[in-house]
C-alpha cells in the first residue's frame, strides 16, 4: 500500500524571532550563513516548536540543559538562513536549497525586515519524495503490512521498546532521537542504537528493526517515517524486508542525576506504536551522487495548506519599551553593518551629557545626542519656555508656552522622553553664577550652593556642552570643564556666523587632589599633543556683564534660523568623532576638528586649531588652581569684580 | 502560612512545582532566558514552570454569550468543592475587593458579555505582498498529505507559573498561538478570558524571565482565595488532609475559572 | 491761601499698548523718538485714559473722527517715549526730562520688553511747581478769595460759561480745551478763546478771566488748574489781580452735522465751578531762559502714592492667538532692527512651500521654514510614523509611532501647529510615481490621479522641498519643477556627506500653453545668467529603481545623524537667500550659492555651481516638452521602461 | 420682531442706539479700530456703543457671600418689573435652557458661592524690579496732594454694546480695570459677574472690533428673555407702550442682573 506522510507543522515563538533579529542586527549583520536551530516535538502533536533556546548561537549551549527541560520532546536539528533582501528570498531557488540542506532535519529560509518588525519564513523538512529505484526513478514509498504493538502482547514488546528507547536516550545524552534501529542483544534483551552507529553486522541481523518516533496524532504517518525511510536508503538493505516501527513512546518524566538520567515511574500506557512491513526488493542503495539528481521536498504548507511561506508580525507581541528602544538603535546599528564597524553604539548609550542651556542650541543638541544613541542628559536651565521660544526651540510647542510657561529644563527632559521612552533625562533649574552679576548679600548661599550644584553636575558627566546665551555665563563651567578634565564642546552663534569646539584637556591635578571619579573618556582628551584652547583663550578681556544696556534685538538671540540647527549638529558630530578618536586628529568618523568656524553669508566652514593661552581667564593654570583653592571665594570676587581675573591671569599687565 | 493566609515561601514554591511536574509530566522546570533575568531566591533552574501548547478550542468571550442566553454557568455554588471528573471549571471567583464570600455574590458570568468579539483570522498578520514570496517551481510532492485534518486547528497556550515574591503566591502567566500557530496579541489572547477580568485582573504584561508579551492575573488576591478554597475543602471532607504539595493543583483549579476553555491536563 | 493740587491718574487701555509694541518691533525699531499721544479726560473723573487712537502714529488720523466720539472729554496733548533698554529708563535724568517736555500736556515715559510682553512705564503732567516771583524763586501759588459760580446768579454766569465754551469748542474743532480765557465781547456776551491767541488788548481787558476746566471730582483743583498758572508766568500779566476760573462744563451731547457742532439740549445743570481771585504782584513774566532754571515737576504717583513707574504685563490681556502670533515673529522682527532691514518678513509668511518626504529632511525642512516665518506648508508623503523614526524625525513622538504608525504627512502638519497655532499646514498622504518602479494595471488609475495630484501641488506652491528617500522618486518633481519654472530646493545625504541645491531655472513655456499662476518668486530663479543645473544634470544613467535588491542597512537611510538637520537647514538658508535676491549671485542676506556640498568626515564645504546638461533626464528641454505634451503617457512608458528616459533625452548616443 | 420675538434689525439697533446716547450722553458710538474689522451691516461710525469707566465699587463674588448669609436678593419675582427707584437690579433671569419662566424657578443667587475669590491686589502685575526704575533724584513737589482721596479707588469698566447679526440682538462685552488703572484680566473681571453665569453665560472672548480681550455675555437667550419681559411690562402697566426706542433701556436692566455691581448711569 503507497504511503501518504503528514506534514509537521512549525511554530515559532516571538521570542525566538526576536532573538534572531537581535542577532542579525548587531552581530550577523550581512552575513547570512546559516545558523544552527533545533526544534522540539511532543510525540503525537505534530507541531515541531522553535523556542528561544532553538538557535542556537553559542556552541556551547547547544548539548545539556535543554535537554532536562524538554525531555519528552523529540529534536530535530537543523538550520535557519536569514536573508539579506526580500528578492534574495524571492530568487532563492528552493528546490537547490532543499538538496544543499537534504542532511538537515529541518530548515527556515527567512527574510526579517527588522525596521518593520515583519518577518516571512518558510520551514522545510526535507526529504526524498519517495524511494529509488532501479533506473533511479523515485517512486512513492509502499508498504507490505501493517501490525500494531502492545504491552501485554507477545513478549511485552512495547515495553521492551520504552526500555530500550529509554536507554538509547540516557546513553546519547542529547536531543531524544527520533530514528533509531532496534536489535535483540546477545543476552535476548532489545537494544536499541542510533542509525548512524549501524553497522553491516546489525545491517545482516535478521532481528534488527528500524524505527521512528511517531511525532503525528494518532496514526497518521509521520514524517519521521518518511525521513526514515530516505536515510534508510543510504543503508545496504536493498532486496530483503524489513520493519519499520512507528513508535509512541510512553509519555514520562526522567531527571538528570549525577549526569545519568533516572527514570522515574510510568504514566500510564497508551500507545499507537506499529510496525510496517517493506519490501525493498526494488530500492537501490542511495550514494550522495545518487540524490543530487533527485529533487527533494519538504517545504511546509502555509495557511492555505499549499507550500508557502508565512509571515509574522512581531510589532503586537514586544513589549513597547524594548520595541522602542531597538528601533531607536536601528539607524546606528545599521551603520555598523558597512560603513563603521567601529562604532561603539554601547559607549555612547552610556556617556552622560550635561547640556547647559537648554534654549534654541540645547534642544538641537539634545535631539542629536538622542539619534546617536545617547541616553543620559541633563538640562540646566533657569527659564521658562516663552512663547517666542517653540518655532526654534525644538523641543517645546505652543503648549508649554501658556500660563507663565514650563520650566525649559524641565520640559526639555520630558520632550525627550516623549520622543524615545528609554531616555533617562533629568532638569535642573537653576542659573549660572557669572562674573560681573554681583552677588547680593541676601543671595549668596544660593548662589553658593548653585555653585555647588554645578560643580558636582560636572564631575557626574562625561561631556558638558556650553549653550547659554552670554559669554560670561560660560566662565565657571570652562574653569571646572578644565579643572576636573571634562570633554567640553561649546557652540556660539553670532549673526550668520557659527562657532563650534572642543575645550582642550584639563590641568593636571596634583596629587592629593580628589580626582575626578568618570575617567572613561578623558583619555581622549590627553591624547592631544598640545593643550588646546577654550573659548576665552582668544580674548584679552574678562567676561563680564553683557546684558547691561542691550536693546532688544542685542538680548534676543538675532541669528539666522539656521544656524542653530548647523551648529548643534557639528558639535555633537564633533563629540561622537573624539569618543571615537584612534589617532592624532582622527577617529573612526574622520577628522576630529578643535574648532570649527562657519559663515551662512559666504557659505564658508573653516577647520582651526589654536593653543592654549597661559593667561586665559578661563582654562589657564592659573585660573583653574585658584579654583581649586579658594572654590566659591574665587567665584564671589569674579561676581564683584569683572577685573579681578585680569589681574590673576596677567592680562592686566599685558595690556 | 499556607494553610493560615494561602501564601507560599519561594521554598514551598519548588516544593509544591516539583510535585506539579511529577504528577504532570506536560509541566516542566525552565530557566530564565538569561542570567540577568534569574531571581536568586530560587534555584537558577527552577525559576519557573511551563506547560506548552495546551488546547483551546473556543473563545471564551463566544462561550460567554452562549452561556448567557443558554442559562450555563449560572455557578451559584455554596462552597467550593474540587470534583475530580475534570469538567469542574463552573465555579467562580469573585475576588475583586476584601475578604471574598463566594457564596454571597452573583456570579461573575451574568454579566453581559463583551460586545466585540472579533475572530481573529490571521490575515493581519501577513506581510502586504506574501504571495510575492511564493514559489511557482516547487518540485511537486505528491505523498504529502495537504489537508492535515487530524492536527488540530485551534489555539494553543504556553502557560507559565511564576513565584511572586511580593504577594507570596504563584502567578500564571499565559502565551498563546493562533490556529496556524503564529503568536498571539495580547488583545486576541483576552478572548480567552472571562470578561469581567479582562483588564482589570488579567493583563498585557512583559514575561519577566524572557522578553515575551503575555497575558498574566494579577496575584494581589490569590493568598485569600485560595485560603478560603483550602478552609472550604478541609471542612468539606472532613479533615486538614491538604499539604503544601496539593497547592499546585488546587491553584490550578482557581485559574480554570478565570480562563475556562483552556484545557490544560492533570 | 496756598494751593494743593490734586495730580491726575493714567488709565491706559492694553490697545494702546499692543499698538505701541507693534509699532516699536516693525516700525520703530531702534529709533526712540518721542510719538505724539492724545489722552482723554472726563472732567471730574481725574482720569486721563488713553486709548488706541491715543497713539498717533498718522498725522492724518490727529484731527476730526475722535472728537466726536468723546465730545464729552477734554483733550490732552503729548508724546510718549519708549526707550531701548532698561538702563535707558533708569538713567534717564527725570528732572531734565520733564523740562525738555515742558510744553506738552503729558508724557510717558516707557520701557517695553517685547519678549515678555511687559511694559515699564511712567507718565507725567509737566507743570511748574508754583510760581516764580521776584528774585527767580518759586513759590508755591496761593490766592486771594474763592467764589461760587451758579446758574441762576447774577446774570445766569454758568449758562453763558457754557454757552460760550460751546462756541470755542465748535471753533477749534478738534479737541475740547482745557485752558482758556473768556472775556466780554463789544457787544456785552461772554466769549471764549484759547490762550494761545491772546492779544496785548485782551490782557488789558478788566472783563478778561482765565480759566480751566475742573478735571478732578467735586471741588478738588485740579491739575488743569495748575499748568493753567504755568503758563499765565508767560503771558504780561504782573502786578494785578486775576480771576481764574476753574470751570465744570455741563454734560451735554455734541454732534457734527456739516462740519459743524449742533447742539443737543442740556441734561440737566449741576456745577461746582468757581471763580478764584489771584495777586499777580509778586509773580515775574516768565521766559524760556528763566524756566530753564526752574525744576519742573508732575511725574505721577504709582500704587503707593510714590513718585514713581508702574508696569503692566499685557499677557493676560491678549488674546492666546495673536500672542503666539507676535511672539513666534519676534526673532525675525528683531532681525531687521539692524542686521537686515530688507528682510521681508510679510513675503516670507506668504511664501508656500511644498515638503516632498516627511521623513528626518522634511521635518527639519519645516521646523526650518517655520523659524524663518513660513506659514503654508503642505507636507507629502505615503508612509507611517514608525518607532525608528522620532529619534531623528524632529515632528513625530513615539506616541505617533504607536499602533501602527500615525501617517506622516498628516501628523507633521499637525505637529507644526501644535509648535505654532498659526500655521497653516496641509498633510497630502500619496506617493509619487517613480521611474523604474512598474505600474499594474489595476493601480493605473491611481498612478493617474496622483500624477495629477502632484502637478497640481507643485503648481500651487511657490518652493518645492526634494527630501524624498531614493533617487527615482525626485524626477517626477524635477521634470513638473522644471515645467512651471518654480523654485526647487534639493536636499540629499549620503553617509558622511551631503548635497544642498537649487535647481535651475524653468524650461519658458510656449505661447498657448498654460502658465504657471503663481509668478511672484519665478523672478528669483530668472536672474540667473546661465540656466543652472539639476539634480539630475551630471548622471549619465537615468533615475531607476534603486530599492530593488538592497540590504536593510542600504534601505534605510544610514547618515551621520548631523547630516539632516545641517544640510536641511542649509537648504532654507539658501531658499531664504533666493528669494531676497538683488545681484546675480547676491541677496540681502549675502551669496546665494547654487549647490553646497559637504562633508563631515573632513569638515568641508564646497560651493559649486554647474549648468544645465542639454540631455538631462530631468530638466532638459526635451524632457519638459515631452512632459508638457504627454502628461501621464511619459509617466507611464518611464515607469515601464527605465531607458526610455536615456533613448529620449539622447544619453543612450552619448554612452 | 422686536415684540415677537424680542429680536432687533441692524437699522433698529442703530435707532435703539441713538435714543441710548441721547438720554444718557455717558454712552457713545464707536468705530472699529481699523476698517477690516467694520461690519458692513452697520454704519462704519456707528459700529458698536461704549461708556468708559463705569465704576464698579465691589466684587459681585463679595456681594454673593453677603447675599446668601444675609438674606439679600432672593428676588422671587413674579413677574419682571422696571423700578424706576435706579435700585432695581435685584431681579434675576434664570435663562439656561429653553422657555423663560421666571416666577417658578429657583433664584440662582441660592446657589453656593464660589470658593475661591482673591481680590487681585496688582502685585502680580508688577514688573519683577519695579523698584529698580524708581527714582531719587527727582524735584520734590510740595503742591501736589499724595493722597488723592477724592478720586475712588474703584474699579472700572468700559461696556460695550454691539449688534449680532446671527442672534439679531445686542451684545455685551465688558473690559475691566483695577483700582490702580491697569487692566484687568478676564479671570479678575468674572469677580464681578454671578458665579453661575461665570464661564456659562459669560465668557472670556476677544472684542471683535479691536483687539482687546474681554468678557461677555452670551446672546443666545437674549431675544427670548428680552420677548418675556417686554411681554411682561406691557401686561403689568396695561397698554403696549413699549418701543424699539426703549430696547436698549429694558436690555440693560436685564444685563444688571448678571452684573448687579457695575453701576452705569441712566
Ligand atoms: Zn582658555
Ligand atoms: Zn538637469
Amino acid at each position: 500500500m503507497t504511503l501518504a506522510f503528514t506534514p509537521l507543522k512549525s511554530q515559532i515563538t516571538s521570542d525566538f524571532w526576536l532573538k534572531l533579529m537581535r542577532h542579525k542586527l548587531e552581530v550577523a549583520k550581512l552575513d547570512s550563513r546559516p545558523l544552527p536551530i533545533l526544534g522540539y516535538i511532543r510525540p503525537g502533536s505534530g507541531v515541531v516548536e522553535y523556542l528561544e533556546d532553538s538557535l542556537i548561537l553559542d556552541d556551547t549551549e547547544e548539548e545539556a540543559d535543554a535537554v532536562v527541560m524538554r525531555n519528552e520532546c523529540v529534536a530535530f536539528k537543523g538550520n535557519i538562513k536569514l536573508v539579506n533582501t526580500k528578492e534574495d528570498f524571492k530568487s532563492c531557488n528552493k528546490n537547490e536549497y532543499l538538496k544543499d540542506n537534504r542532511l538537515t532535519d529541518c530548515t527556515i529560509l527567512t527574510f526579517a525586515d527588522l525596521k518593520s518588525h515583519a518577518i516571512v519564513y518558510w520551514p522545510a523538512y526535507p526529504t526524498c519524495p519517495g524511494v529509488i529505484t532501479e533506473g533511479g526513478e523515485c517512486q512513492p514509498p509502499s508498504f507490505l503490512e501493517e501490525k500494531e504493538m502492545t504491552y501485554d502482547g507477545e513478549g511485552e514488546e512495547l515495553s521492551e521498546f520504552d526500555s530500550a528507547y529509554d536507554d538509547l536516550r540516557r546513553r546519547v545524552k542529547g536531543y531524544a532521537p527520533h530514528h533509531f534501529y532496534a536489535f535483540k542483544s546477545p543476552s535476548g534483551e532489545l537494544r536499541m542504537d542510533l542509525l548512524s552507529s549501524i553497522t553491516p553486522e546489525d545491517l545482516s541481523d535478521q532481528s534488527v528493526r528500524f524505527g521512528c518516533i511517531n511525532t503525528s496524532p494518532q496514526r497518521a504517518n509521520p514524517w519521521t517515517l518518511r525521513t526514515l525511510l530516505t536515510s534508510l536508503q543510504s543503508l545496504d538493505i536493498a532486496s530483503k524486508t524489513i520493519d519499520v516501527v512507528i513508535y509512541s513512546p510512553t509519555l514520562r518524566r526522567l531527571e538528570i542525576k549525577d549526569g545519568l538520567y533516572v527514570r522515574d515511574e510510568e504514566l500510564g500506557k497508551t500507545s499507537t506504536s506499529r510496525v510496517l512491513k517493506f519490501s525493498t526488493c526494488d530500492w537501490i542503495k542511495v550514494s550522495p551522487e545518487t540524490l543530487e539528481g533527485v529533487g527533494m521536498v519538504g517545504w511546509e504548507l502555509n495557511n492555505k495548506n499549499k507550500p508557502g511561506p508565512r509571515s509574522v508580525n512581531l510589532k503586537a507581541n514586544m513589549d513597547q519599551e524594548s520595541l522602542a528602544e531597538q528601533s531607536a538603535q536601528l539607524n546606528l546599528k545599521l551603520m555598523r553593518w558597512r560603513v563603521i564597524p567601529e562604532l561603539d553604539t554601547d559607549m555612547l548609550e552610556k556617556t552622560s551629557c550635561l547640556i547647559l542651556g537648554s534654549g534654541t542650541l540645547g534642544c538641537q543638541v539634545a535631539r542629536n545626542l538622542m539619534s546617536w544613541g545617547v541616553r543620559k542628559i541633563t538640562f540646566l536651565d533657569s527659564g521658562r519656555v516663552s512663547m517666542s521660544n517653540p518655532v526654534r526651540q525644538s523641543l517645546y510647542t505652543f503648549e508649554d508656552s501658556k500660563d507663565g510657561g514650563k520650566f525649559k529644563a524641565e520640559r526639555a527632559g520630558e520632550a525627550c522622553k516623549e520622543i524615545f521612552p528609554g531616555m533617562d533625562c533629568k532638569g535642573v533649574v537653576m542659573s549660572i553664577p557669572m562674573p560681573g552679576h554681583p552677588i547680593s548679600s541676601l543671595s549668596a548661599s544660593e548662589v553658593k550652593e548653585d555653585t555647588a550644584k554645578l560643580h558636582d553636575l560636572i564631575k557626574s558627566h562625561d561631556v558638558i556642552y556650553l549653550l547659554t546665551d552670554t559669554r560670561e555665563s560660560r566662565w565657571l563651567p570652562t574653569v571646572m570643564a578644565a579643572s576636573e578634565g571634562k570633554i567640553l564642546i561649546n557652540v556660539a552663534l553670532g549673526f550668520s556666523s557659527w562657532l563650534v569646539m572642543r575645550h582642550g584637556k584639563g590641568v593636571k591635578k596634583e596629587e592629593g587632589q580628589p580626582q575626578s571619579s568618570e575617567k572613561n573618556h578623558e583619555k581622549c582628551l590627553e591624547q592631544d599633543e598640545d593643550r588646546l584652547g577654550c573659548y576665552f583663550c582668544a580674548d584679552v578681556v574678562a567676561p563680564a556683564n553683557s546684558m547691561r544696556d542691550r536693546t532688544l534685538d542685542q538680548q534676543c538671540t538675532v541669528t539666522r534660523p539656521g544656524l542653530a540647527p548647523i551648529a548643534s549638529a557639528m558639535g555633537v558630530e564633533m563629540m561622537v568623532a573624539l569618543l571615537h578618536r584612534n589617532g592624532k586628529d582622527s577617529s573612526a568618523l574622520g577628522q576630529i576638528p578643535h574648532m570649527i568656524r562657519g559663515d551662512l553669508g559666504d557659505w564658508s566652514v573653516a577647520n582651526i586649531k589654536t593653543p592654549s593661552f597661559n593667561c586665559c581667564t578661563g582654562c589657564s593654570e592659573k585660573v583653574v588652581k585658584k579654583w581649586r583653592e579658594d572654590g566659591f571665594g574665587l567665584v564671589e570676587k569674579i561676581c564683584e569684580d569683572e577685573k579681578y581675573l585680569e589681574d590673576l591671569t596677567g592680562l592686566t599687565e599685558l595690556k | 502560612a499556607f494553610l493560615e493566609r494561602g501564601v507560599l515561601t519561594p521554598e514551598e514554591f519548588v516544593k509544591a512545582g516539583d510535585e506539579l511536574i511529577f504528577k504532570c509530566p506536560t509541566w516542566s522546570w525552565e530557566a530564565a532566558s538569561d542570567e540577568s533575568k534569574s531571581r536568586s531566591h530560587l534555584p537558577p533552574n527552577k525559576q519557573y514552570l511551563i506547560t506548552r501548547n495546551v488546547p483551546c478550542k473556543e473563545r471564551c468571550s463566544e462561550m460567554e454569550k452562549g452561556a448567557s442566553s443558554m442559562g450555563m454557568m449560572k455557578a451559584d455554588a455554596d462552597g467550593w468543592m474540587v470534583e475530580d471528573d475534570g469538567q469542574g471549571e463552573d465555579e467562580d471567583f469573585d475576588f475583586v475587593e476584601g475578604e471574598t464570600d463566594e457564596g454571597s455574590k452573583p456570579a461573575a458570568t451574568t454579566h453581559p458579555a463583551p460586545t466585540t468579539t472579533v475572530v481573529d483570522d490571521d490575515d493581519d498578520d501577513e506581510y502586504a505582498d506574501i504571495a510575492d514570496f511564493e514559489d511557482d517551481n516547487l518540485a511537486a510532492d505528491t505523498a504529502a498529505l495537504t489537508v492535515s485534518d487530524n492536527i488540530l486547528a485551534v489555539r494553543t497556550y504556553d502557560m507559565m507559573i511564576s513565584y511572586d515574591k511580593y504577594y507570596q503566591t504563584p502567578r500564571v502567566w499565559l502565551s498563546g498561538y493562533s490556529e496556524s500557530r503564529s503568536p498571539l496579541t495580547g488583545e486576541e489572547m483576552f478572548e480567552d478570558c472571562m470578561s469581567d477580568y479582562v483588564k482589570r485582573t488579567v493583563t498585557i504584561e512583559k514575561f519577566p524571565y524572557t522578553s515575551a508579551v503575555v497575558i498574566s492575573i494579577h496575584p494581589c488576591q490569590h493568598g485569600n482565595v485560595m485560603k478560603n478554597i483550602v478552609s472550604n475543602l478541609t471542612q468539606g471532607e472532613g479533615g486538614g488532609e491538604i499539604g503544601i504539595e496539593s497547592y499546585m493543583f488546587v491553584f490550578l483549579k482557581f485559574v480554570a475559572s478565570m480562563i475556562p476553555t483552556i484545557n490544560y491536563d492533570f
